[in-house]
């Protein structure tokens, strides 16, 4: 049995975590998130400089031609670090033409992508809770119209692939369409309204059963960003219950902080193995993958999502600060939440993939 | 058991009734001129409607404790929409402290000026290393040619940006053991000693202030109760009982909010009251408001006639911030995608889905409650290292 | 306002409390618990000759043509003494013939009932979680044909008032049917499946709307005994917290136990207040006494299934024995939470009373 | 990453498949015989598939430990109903600790008949006013021409009325303080100075017993590890590392059953995993179950890889008692009328929903589980009062 991390992988994240130290502490995500840039792009071009976005893309165009379980152990580092960083859309977007493009759009975008020249994001979400391709109702074609909401950076993308009716459409930047940015709360990965009106598109040959395993990939992705910000807040917590004092004593000496502290870690760690496995079973298990990233998406995005409440309330006035980190975990945290549908959503898919 | 005031309270009902037709609204239908809200207020003081506990001369309508008849005239004004005298609810701390502790001097000066507004009080008790434990304040106050001079900081000061004064716990005593050290001071935040600098919530909103004192100035004789003694002086002040009532028609409209999104956004496909889970937990939910609704009806009869409210009496607050979670999270549930967009229709459930956190913190966090209820009301031995206090 | 009990309400519990004080302790209820006796009748007796069984009895037919709230008062302190008599089904029983009962019926039957001469259950239940009018498919009539289960002391009662398709039968001892009693967790309070073949009976005027009335004051008094058994929980554990020592000190002074209690306390206390506003609607606000029954029927007795375990696990080992009283509490609760229907049954007819 | 234990296991694996083919079942398929058992047993260990851990001389098959073999003979063995030379879990607490603190005579006199069934043993370590909280044991224990003279009760004894022998904490240092007063003493049980009371639980079933010494002799040699030092005998053998995955089938069993629970019985008129409530809590439990399953699998990874654990070590045993807190839970709901009839179908959950609640009592209540996980796996501070041992 070996359940675990490769020594590659480990030494891939090792390599990572100090850029991150260094270039994404607490300070750095504040002044991103309240700031105008859309993202921090000296953070992300170190980032695309040690080749993160080129992690699943075939060697063959330029890529690592590395597995979703890589992907997603960087997507825990950077949720850990709350990078605000348009990791997450790209690296999509970048498997979605992978996985559903011609040899020719394949030829095309994803050496571009490997190199970070271009950056790709996804288009899916179409309002009330409408996510997934079943959902879709936006007409496909080569040239389309309709409204996509949630879309991560949509203005700064280079090239959009959109969820249709027909399948996925992908859409150059400059073909004509309107991005209007959402007011959401995570300001560390921005949102868009994205408004296609005979918006010149080009469909990706992919069926039904690609676009399901790349579902499956952005769920799993969720759940690692999730795991990975609970952990952190954890982590933050206890260190704070350490060092707090009040009746003379640190607070987490207190009974009765230690055993709600022991019950977030009991919530919270044991959900790594159910995120590993979900990256797992879609590179190596593919009958069990579906079920999988359904439940890992459910999980760990509710435990986090607790997380982060049950660090504002362990930190006292001081955690409901803006000024203190807790908020962009919780925001964070509800972006994971909502993306791609609420847990209630995904454990009734996972109740139907059971075949309950 | 009844649960009106029953007949023996109708009279005064009719009484307060036929006051408000008389006097409210006012003639021209203009509801925002202060001048209206000022003549109403100083005919209501004057039948004895409000500031009930503050003796007259201090410009209170000075009538004797009456839960009942206070509860009545709540109802009605709220009803008529009447300005009701409210006062900010730190003034609310302040005059009773006064009126229990002040000098006929500082009742004098300070009362009257904060039930008209003209005074704003902020609590300046918290400090960054003092949040539940008050025991360990450190700023200080010394007596120095016949003024006080405050050096320190406050944090969680509510309003204070907004404020003109504030009665804050100064440890004057430096000598003395930690709570015989403290003293309960009056100070003009209106002075360059003072810096106030209003903290961002995570909801975006600026409740709370830090204040920072430096070197600022307070007069000698603004001191409440003795030398030492502030800890008392506060202590005193949150014994005074009240009817909860007041602060069940939060929960109740909040739940009734919950029902009314239920009903008019979607949730796979139909409107969400009707999906089974969710419909169960209005329920449940409903259960619980019903017990805190009738328990604190119970508690407050029991104060009406004068008995002991029990267990329950340490309870509300607690019950209310996990019922604010419960409905939140529903709430959450509900609006879905909405859950992202702090300019959408929903921003209102999403910063309640943050309040209800702050609600847990605020004026003693949830496990302080329960230390609470465990010695107050079943009592447990206290926790060796107080975490009472 | 003044929602409190009356001076006579009080009194009435004063005189009865010390009865039970000295006849239903521990001891005496493990010893009908664990032996044949279906109940206590000496105890039983004694409340008998207290006018427990005249409550709601009109004065006219020698009654005390009190409230439910008067009863369901009563029924709180016999659920904190776990009392083993058969004060429920018999009560219900009675308040059935009140309500539903022809002149003739009432004549006959409700002094005999006052005075205890004769003892009344009710057959509602046909399994498979069927309890309510609705749902009843015994067909009514002067003789009666079918089964009905979880039926109170059926073995020992001098009437039955079954629940027909066509309304409320009475059916008297010796009309032939046969009663197998069933192994119920809950042996303070028997239980039989009763089976009725062309059994001689009489069918009750009482319309449907007399029969919700029953079915809430039902409702109410399974709420009542479950807050009383609750309360008599909590009382209990916080006394053992208090006097059990671990490393030296009373397990009550560990903050974790401690906050626990607390939060045992905080579900169970409020509760009071919804059982007895249910009771009070009954009596005096008709038209809030359906939802306040259902929400109370299915709030309390959650509550209290909650609180036998929270019970049990305070005490640690000994609270699993079958010596201590936690079980007997645990079994209580099973049966005031199953009997009816479950809590969720009636949160969904709550919502829908509630116009939801 | 793999979920197998990978090629370089497949030969074994074959070669326990070939043992079994060859060894069970028995030609004459009698599967109860005794005799049967014991040939093959014995072959197991000559094989060096069972106690593994076992010198050969004490009647083991003294194999280097390795988790992934000792897993892949567990999974073969119990595909093919196979003996698994199970002794009770007792035994398995005994028998490490021999080998670790007992002399070559205890060894050689214990272990053997311990593997073969013979010797059956009883733990006696909580008391009645020792129950998390060893140090403070009160059976005493002296010595007196040439053996042991033990006064005193033990409780919680698993299968007690059925052991042979009890390995037990007594007190035979007076004078020292707590923990130092403490000796590791075997004791047989077959004798007049005991007196075993199986305690009935609330469930009906009688597992555990009290256990009554008065004047009860054992050997002066029966002591394992120095005299006051038996509180360290027991700490280390809790510390030997084991898969959980053993642990894990249990929980994944009650959840199978669960589900088929759901499937088959009626709820509000449709199978209850129809219902919407109940299927979304179905789905939520799997999770839970799969991030435990996996985690395992990653902890056992690690124990195979001679890597650090972390900090999920300390969580298995609370994580598990939740579980089926819920589980038991659910099928409360769906049994329904079910649940009051103790000889009924559904017996089985009734028993569960109140056995889920000892999971959380034996072995170091949930408290003690938080204290753990706070303190071994959070580095948090000790209760100043330990209530960790």
């Amino acid at each position: 049995m070996n359940f675990l991390l490769s020594d590659d992988q480990q030494a891939f994240l090792d390599a990572i975590r100090p850029v991150l130290n260094d270039r994404c502490d607490s300070q750095q995500v504040h002044k991103i998130f309240d700031g105008d840039d859309p993202y921090d792009t000296a953070l992300w071009s170190h980032l695309v400089a040690m080749g993160i976005p080129a992690i699943m893309i075939d060697k063959a165009h330029g890529g690592l031609g590395l597995q979703l379980l890589d992907l997603a152990i960087i997507a825990e580092l950077l949720g850990e670090f709350a990078a605000p960083v348009p990791f997450f859309g790209n690296a999509i977007g970048a498997l979605a033409i992978q996985l559903a493009g011609s040899a020719e759009q394949r030829a095309n975008w994803l050496p571009l992508l490997a190199t970070g020249e271009r950056l790709a994001t996804i288009a899916f979400g179409e309002g009330k809770g409408r996510w997934l391709p079943g959902e879709w109702e936006v007409p496909g074609g080569n040239s389309i119209s309709g409204t996509k909401v949630l879309v991560p950076n949509a203005a700064e993308a280079d090239l959009i692939i959109v969820g249709t009716r027909d399948g996925l459409a992908l859409v150059e930047r400059g073909a004509g369409y309107k991005t209007a940015r959402t007011d959401s709360a995570d300001r560390t990965r921005r949102l868009d309204i994205v408004t296609f009106d005979g918006t010149a598109s080009e469909m990706m040959p992919g069926d039904g059963a690609t676009i399901d395993r790349l579902i499956d990939a952005t769920a799993t992705l969720l759940a690692a960003d999730a795991f990975g910000g609970a952990t952190r807040c954890l982590e933050r917590t206890v260190d704070y219950a350490k060092v707090r004092e009040q009746y003379g004593q640190p607070i987490g000496a207190f009974q009765g902080l230690k055993h709600q502290l022991a019950n977030m870690a009991l919530e919270i760690e044991p959900s790594r193995g159910l995120y590993w496995f979900a990256a797992h079973a879609w590179d190596d298990l593919p009958d069990k993958a579906r079920h999988a990233a359904a439940q890992a998406k459910a999980h760990c995005t509710d435990v986090y999502l607790q997380a982060t409440r049950d660090m504002v309330e362990a930190h006292g006035g001081i955690g409901f600060t803006w000024e203190h980190d807790a908020h962009i975990y919780m925001k964070r945290a509800m972006f994971d939440w909502t993306w791609l549908g609420q847990p209630s959503l995904h454990r009734l898919r996972a109740a139907d993939l059971a075949g309950w | 058991m009844q649960l009106g005031f029953g007949p023996e309270f109708d009279d005064f009902r009719q009484e307060v009734l036929a006051f408000l037709l008389e006097h409210w609204p006012p003639a021209d239908g203009n509801l925002r001129s202060k001048e209206h809200e000022r003549t109403f207020t100083l005919a209501a003081i004057d039948r004895g409607y409000l500031h009930r506990s503050v003796p007259k001369r201090f410009g209170g309508s000075e009538q004797a404790p009456d839960i009942a008849r206070a509860e009545i005239i709540r109802e009605e004004f709220t009803k008529a929409r009447a300005p009701s005298g409210r006062i900010a609810s730190t003034g609310k701390l302040v005059v009773p402290t006064l009126l229990e502790w002040g000098t006929e001097e500082q009742c004098a000066y300070f009362i009257e000026k904060t039930l008209t507004g003209e005074f704003v009080w902020a609590q300046g008790f918290s400090e960054p290393n003092a949040g539940s434990d008050l025991a360990s304040l450190r700023t200080k106050g010394e007596l120095l040619d016949g003024q006080w001079v405050i050096n320190g900081q406050k944090i969680w000061s509510t309003g204070a940006h907004k404020a003109t004064h504030m009665f804050a716990l100064v440890r004057t005593e430096p000598d003395a053991k930690k709570h015989d050290g403290i003293s309960y001071l009056l100070i003009d935040l209106r002075q360059p000693g003072v810096t106030i600098r209003p903290l961002a919530q995570m909801t975006r909103q600026k409740e709370f202030s830090e204040v920072f004192f430096d070197d600022a100035k307070t007069p000698a004789d603004w001191i409440v109760g003795e030398r030492g003694k502030g800890w008392y002086v506060t202590r005193s002040t949150l014994k005074h009982e009240r009817s909860g009532i007041g602060g069940l028609t939060w929960s109740l409209s909040m739940f009734r909010d919950l029902v009314k999104l239920a009903r008019l956004v979607d949730y796979n496909g139909k409107p969400a009251i009707e999906c089974p889970r969710i419909r169960e937990e209005l329920a449940a939910i409903e259960g619980q408001l019903m017990s805190l609704t009738y328990s604190t009806y119970r508690a407050t009869s029991h104060i009406v006639h004068d008995r002991d409210t029990g267990m329950f009496s340490t309870m509300p607050k607690l019950y209310m911030t996990n019922l604010a979670q419960r409905i939140s999270k529903v709430a959450r549930d509900i609006v879905g995608d909405g859950f992202l967009d702090m300019s959408g229709e929903h921003l209102k459930w999403i910063e309640r889905f943050m309040i209800s956190l702050s609600m847990s913190i605020a004026g003693g966090t949830s496990n302080i409650q329960r230390n609470l209820i465990a010695e107050r009301s079943l009592g447990l031995p206290r926790d060796a290292r107080g975490a009472v206090q």
